[in-house]
């Protein structure tokens, strides 16, 4: 399989005030490959969501190249840059939010449409019903109201809907399902999978979830303080974890299920880090229960340590 | 420090700007200064004799920076109606101006924030729409209604105190506070509404935080609760507010003193306004927003020193 | 086991709930945010109160507590037990005493529930002074030994800093402090880690259960995660539409639901243990709204077992061999016969 | 997730329902209003003919409101004031609203140096005590209607300036408009499409608010003697030439400052109802 889009040695810093930065993503290379959906994990402060929108060029990276279908979008600028968006769309995680509380939902949906230059009123609506009646809503029901008068995940719908209008390529999906109730999380996964499916699409998955990104996704990539951990294919990853954070972050999540004991996380004890103020070193460091000297002076690389499984670490816990 | 000199450093430019703007104001608007002073029959040799003498042959900017630079030295120029110096027009008349806008504000604070305490502690209830229909009606009478409705209750009609005039400190307490309970309360009893309803709504809003449930689930009685969690993290607005209000109390004190004959830097700014008088105008104007500008530069500071929040921002090395 | 839901246990129950309900009037007409619940709690087991958002969970555990109530509109109803005194028929001034020497509360938000603008110590060592009588340093000194016990570092200087200078899991850690310093008999967690990550979360769940094991506390942990409930409570009481759906001890309820709500939310979970692309199955339909509800079971239009009598007839809570459901077809019947 | 289910409703806001408290404001601007445009062909006498030997008679049945110091009727003054009033009230914030919205909206959406630029522009507006500022302006650009409502308008600038900038930041951060950047609309189509919408109620409420509070000040301006020239009728000027005989005639200044105490109170009920129905949150202020 070819790779749709690649982040190669990805840096995002922005200053939070007094003259200091934030280390969002730090030199992140990373490929989505055609067809696939890679998920993407880690905490608050690892720089997931900077990295989504960082690839988007929303704002563009401080360095780094991403490039996606043929196109470098980091030197791309205004119309050229507007001319590729179509192809690459994102959701988001709090639908209300995500939705202008003053239009109408046939507006929403239209709107993509509007902007690329769909000047036929009749070809807009012909195509914004057939996206709607995908997604599961029901085109003459929703079609005048606003987004307050809908649940979450209605709402998430119909902006499953405005960014599906496009047909886009890629899609990144922040925490889609993170703010909506545990009832309705199963309804939504279930349809970015089938619209997936049915429409061809690569996505980029990113949440903290790690038992809801194992159920979407093909490969898992994990991060942490900004850096990737781990990079490899979502069975052999979950089943041997071959970064010390990645085997934390699975014993510590709670399993529905009493019978189950509760996994030993070995992590030292203490607060992850600030994002303001990484450690040197492996960043993970701090909290690892294998680190040594060699962790603190020496960045780990990203090595490959089997086929298809690449890892951030000294000391990794296979191979 | 590095907010700290940020901070001098913009002040220094506000001010730069504000006298700047002032200093174009009074001398690009049209209207000849030299036909306003001496009158339509002058003759030109005497227009052009009184533009020399006021500097008024050379370029702006240059007098501008004269201007400037002597201002910088405390030296304002001399009034040319009185002859008097500026700065010292104005130091004279400083202190009534201050009195009258802090005996306003103190009446305003006063009222304001038992009021809003008293308010929330049943929103909604009898006091509360009592104090909100009262701010309100405060809130829609303008100061000059305010000091003629005053004149026309307490010395009109109950005779109680005078009308107009000022009793210096020197003719004793009482007579000087006689004479500027009527102008203070013109102002703080239409200030307070707004600092009222400012600070009423953040305690409500403060009120639903979870902090408050947590201080009641300590077992604190309301009053505790109100007072000692509540009120402070609610006060950030309002001291804000009262900062910015200045603004709106010097406009109103202008009023006042002509109402009520005081001789404060208003009226200064008055006869000045009426009488044309380019350099007394000039001065007094910047003085004033020089002087606002620094109250806003502090109230910001003390903003700094209440929150720990903004001070951690802020003072961090 | 589950005695400590079924009730009428001897020696009695350290918290009794009877009919506990809470209505708030709205434009749309009176909302039942808790419609009819009723629970026991006996010393020194924990109740996980499971649901969704609007399932009612924080409200009744707020109502119990009177958290809910003056100034926003609510109507509470219902009788209130703690150690056999009817909460409810006290005198506003007992009822705070009772409040601060016997019931500890950790929010979800450290960053909200925590005053901004006073420092740590004070507010830990506040209820210590009102409800314990100790002076102001004999406060601020076992304010700094709670710092110890709950794991903060360099707890001196802790005390004398303000809630932003420290993390969301420190001071999730000083809200615990503040919480179990009267030393409590009952500790309400309402959704303690819900606004921290997994690898936090999982050290304050251990330290809420470690407290409340050494000092015998009751604990009522709500939460929207069935995995925290499985992990940390002896019984659960699961919630949908302000009603108590369902009661049971904690492996019963993840073994054998009875209510058809428990056992869809159960199979719509994803799992770690299934392989990728499993497709989940998700409940049709979403909550009801709490304002407009119609007769019969709020449960029965996403139902698939439902029938007609569901919609006409409102299933009440029925116990059965220690435990409650609220079902006319109740599942995995070999655990009992249906009502 | 379930914090949000313990945040009591609402109880229903009393400016929803249509009561007195609405229909009286609104029947009162809608009576001056009326008056104000209809002075010409109603009849009434000329305010500014003046009967000294009738002067400062109480209201009666051919002078309903009695008479000025001058011998003028205040009813046809009043009317004609409010026309002053309202002509300066309505256009001096709308002119301020323009260029203040405009500056505002690019402020808090370009952010950076546009932002920069404006809150130092703003900052230093706001430096300058309003009414010693319109007193400056006036004094020096000369007594017109015109003139009074530009030196207004300029003053009402910065405080447009800080709503709109507000309110546009709060939206510009919002999802929907980076969903709309990813879409590659452009900031034009996003400024005018997207935020526009949204902050548009909040500054009409200000707006409404805005409109009495320039009333007041152009009243401050007439009362010191430096708004509207003389024999055209204005509140401010009618209450400052009353004040004079508050002891025997104190009709000519307690009338007029009634109907402004009634016009500002009407308006402030307007506005405060507005801002709550944009925004139930922030019900005062």
């Amino acid at each position: 399989m070819s790779d749709l889009l690649r982040m190669t040695d990805l840096n995002v810093e922005y200053p939070v005030g007094g003259g200091r930065h934030v280390h969002a993503v730090s030199d992140v290379t990373l490929a989505v490959r055609q067809g696939e959906t890679l998920g993407l994990v880690g905490e608050s402060g690892s720089g997931k969501s900077s990295l989504a929108r960082a690839l988007l060029q929303l704002p563009p990276p401080q360095r780094g190249s991403v490039l996606f279908d043929g196109n470098e979008l980091t030197q791309m600028r205004g119309e050229a840059l507007r001319a590729v968006r179509p192809r690459l769309q994102m959701i988001f995680q709090d639908p209300i939010a995500s939705l202008n509380p003053r239009r109408r939902v046939a507006e929403i949906v239209a709107e993509p449409l509007v902007v690329s230059g769909v000047r036929d009123p009749t070809e807009r609506t012909r195509r914004v019903r057939a996206v709607m009646e995908a997604v599961g809503l029901d085109p003459d029901l929703v079609w005048t109201r606003r987004p307050h008068e809908f649940s979450g995940g209605q709402c998430q719908r119909i902006a499953i809907a405005r960014a599906l209008v496009l047909e886009p390529k890629l899609i990144v999906c922040d925490e889609p399902v993170s703010a909506l109730d545990v009832s309705i999380r199963a309804q939504i996964l279930n349809l970015l999978e089938d619209m997936k499916a049915r429409f061809g699409l690569t996505l980029l998955f990113i949440a903290h979830d790690l038992a809801v990104v194992k159920s979407v996704s093909d490969r898992v990539a994990v991060m942490y303080l900004g850096r990737l951990c781990e990079v490899a294919d979502s069975a052999s990853l979950f089943a041997t974890p071959a970064h010390p954070y990645t085997a934390a972050l699975m014993a510590a999540i709670p399993v529905p299920d009493p019978d189950i004991p509760l996994g030993d996380t070995k992590l030292k004890p203490g607060d992850p880090p600030s994002p303001l103020d990484p450690p040197s070193g492996c960043r993970f460091r701090t909290r690892c229960p294998h680190a040594e000297a060699r962790c603190t002076t020496e960045v780990p690389p990203l090595r490959e340590i089997a086929a298809g499984r690449e890892v951030a670490c000294h000391f990794p816990l296979i191979g | 420090m590095h907010w700290l000199a940020r901070q001098v450093l913009r002040l220094a430019v506000v001010l730069f700007c504000v006298t700047l703007l002032t200093f174009l104001i009074v001398n690009i608007l049209p209207g000849d200064v030299a036909t306003a002073i001496l009158g339509g029959l002058a003759t030109p040799e005497d227009l052009a004799g009184l533009r020399a003498d006021l500097g008024l042959d050379r370029p702006m900017l240059v007098r501008y920076f004269d201007w400037l630079g002597s201002a910088l030295s405390g030296d304002l120029g001399r009034s040319h109606r009185s002859g008097e110096p500026v700065a010292q027009a104005i130091a004279d008349r400083l202190p009534v101006s201050l009195q009258l806008m802090i005996m306003a504000q103190v009446i305003a604070i006063g009222i304001a924030v038992p009021a809003a305490l008293l308010s929330v502690r049943r929103p909604g209830g009898l006091f509360d729409r009592l104090s909100a229909s009262t701010a309100f009606g405060f809130l829609a009478t303008p100061s000059f209604m305010l000091g003629i409705l005053l004149i026309y209750l307490f010395s009109v009609t109950l005779d109680l105190l005078p009308a107009t005039g000022f009793s210096p400190m020197s003719e004793g307490l009482w007579a000087n506070l006689e004479s500027m309970i009527l102008p203070a309360l013109s102002l703080g009893l239409i200030e307070w509404t707004v600092l009222m309803r400012v600070l009423r709504s953040d305690l409500l809003t403060t009120l639903k935080e979870d902090f408050i449930l947590l201080a009641r689930a300590k077992g604190l009685p309301p009053w505790r609760v109100l007072l000692q969690h509540a009120l402070r993290p609610s006060s950030f607005t309002l001291i804000t507010v009262i900062g910015l209000n200045i603004g709106g109390l010097i406009g109103g004190a202008v009023i006042v003193e002509q109402i009520f004959a005081l001789p404060g830097v208003g009226r200064l700014l008055l006869g000045g306004i009426f009488n044309r008088d380019l350099i007394l105008v000039q001065g007094t104007v910047s003085f004033i927003a020089a002087g606002f500008v620094l109250v806003n530069f502090l109230v910001d500071m003390l903003y700094a020193v209440l929150d720990p929040r903004v001070r951690h921002v802020r003072f961090r090395s | 086991m589950s005695g400590a839901v079924s009730g009428a246990v001897s020696g009695g129950p350290l918290l009794s709930v009877r009919d506990a309900r809470v209505g708030f009037g709205t434009v749309r007409g009176l909302l039942r945010a808790v419609d009819g619940v009723s629970f026991d709690l006996e010393a020194g087991r924990t109740l996980g109160i499971v649901g969704e958002s609007g399932s009612g969970k924080s409200v009744l555990v707020r109502s119990l507590i009177g958290l809910v109530g003056s100034g926003s509109g609510a109507i509470v109803g219902g009788e209130v037990r703690l150690d056999g005194q009817d909460v409810r028929g006290l005198s506003a001034k007992n009822f705070r005493q009772l409040l601060g020497r016997d019931i500890g509360i950790v929010f979800q938000d450290p960053m909200t529930s925590l005053n901004p603008v006073m420092k740590i110590g004070r507010q830990i060592g506040e209820g210590l002074r009102l409800n314990r009588g100790l002076n102001a340093t004999a406060a601020a000194r076992r304010a700094v030994e709670l710092l110890v016990e709950v794991g903060i570092p360099e707890p001196e200087r802790r005390a004398s800093q303000y809630p932003h200078e420290l993390s969301g899991g420190m001071r999730q850690r000083v809200a615990i402090a503040i919480a179990i310093a009267c030393e409590p008999k009952l500790l309400i967690a309402d959704e303690p880690t819900t606004a921290l990550d997994v690898t936090v979360q999982r050290q304050i769940l251990d330290l809420l259960q470690r407290e409340q094991r050494q000092r015998g506390m009751a604990m009522i942990l709500i939460t929207h995660d069935l995995g925290v409930a499985a992990g940390r409570a002896d019984d659960i009481m699961v919630m949908y539409a302000g009603r108590a759906v369902e009661m049971a001890a904690t492996r019963e309820i993840f073994r054998g639901p009875r209510m058809p709500y428990t056992e869809a939310l159960l199979r719509s979970l994803p799992r770690l243990s299934d392989p990728t692309h499993t497709r989940l199955s998700a409940i049709p339909g979403r909550p009801p709204d709490l304002a407009r509800r119609g007769t019969g079971c709020s449960f029965a239009p996403r139902c698939t077992y439902r029938s007609e009598r569901c919609e006409a007839e409102e299933p009440v809570l029925s116990r059965e061999g220690g435990r409650g459901f609220a079902c006319f077809h109740p599942l995995n019947a070999s655990a009992g016969t249906s009502a | 997730m379930s914090a949000s289910a313990v945040r009591p409703a609402t109880v229903a806001p009393v400016g929803r329902r249509l009561s007195w408290a609405i229909v009286l404001p609104l029947a009162w601007v809608a009576l001056v209003a009326f008056l104000a445009v209809t002075a010409d062909w109603l009849p009434l006498p000329d305010p500014a003919a003046q009967e000294l030997i009738l002067r400062r008679k109480p209201p009666s049945t051919t002078y309903l409101l009695g008479t000025d110091n001058l011998g003028r009727d205040m009813l046809s003054r009043i009317i004609y004031g409010g026309r002053t009033s309202l002509i300066v009230g309505i256009c001096a914030p709308f002119f301020g609203f323009l260029i203040g919205g405009a500056i505002g909206m690019s402020a808090g959406y370009f952010r950076g140096k546009v932002d920069l630029l404006a809150v130092g522009f703003i900052d230093i507006l706001l430096a300058f005590p309003t009414l010693v500022l319109a007193l400056t302006f006036v004094a020096y650009l000369g007594q017109s209607l015109f003139n009074v409502t530009l030196a207004l308008g300029i003053l009402s600038i910065p405080a447009a300036a800080r709503v709109s900038r507000a309110n546009t930041m709060a939206w510009a951060n919002r999802d929907f408009v980076l969903a709309a950047r990813t879409i590659g609309a452009s900031n034009w189509r996003i400024l005018t499409r997207e935020i526009l919408p949204n902050v548009l109620p909040a500054m009409f409420a200000f707006w409404l608010v805005a409109v009495s509070v320039i009333i007041v000040a152009e009243g401050a301006l007439s009362f010191l003697g430096l708004g509207i020239p003389a024999p055209q009728p204005s509140w401010g000027g009618m209450i400052a030439d009353g004040r004079e005989a508050l002891d025997v005639a104190p009709h000519t200044a307690l009338i007029p400052a009634a109907v402004m105490f009634l016009t500002v109170l009407s308006l402030n009920f307007l506005g405060d109802m507005v801002r709550n129905l944009v925004d139930p949150r922030r019900s005062s202020l």
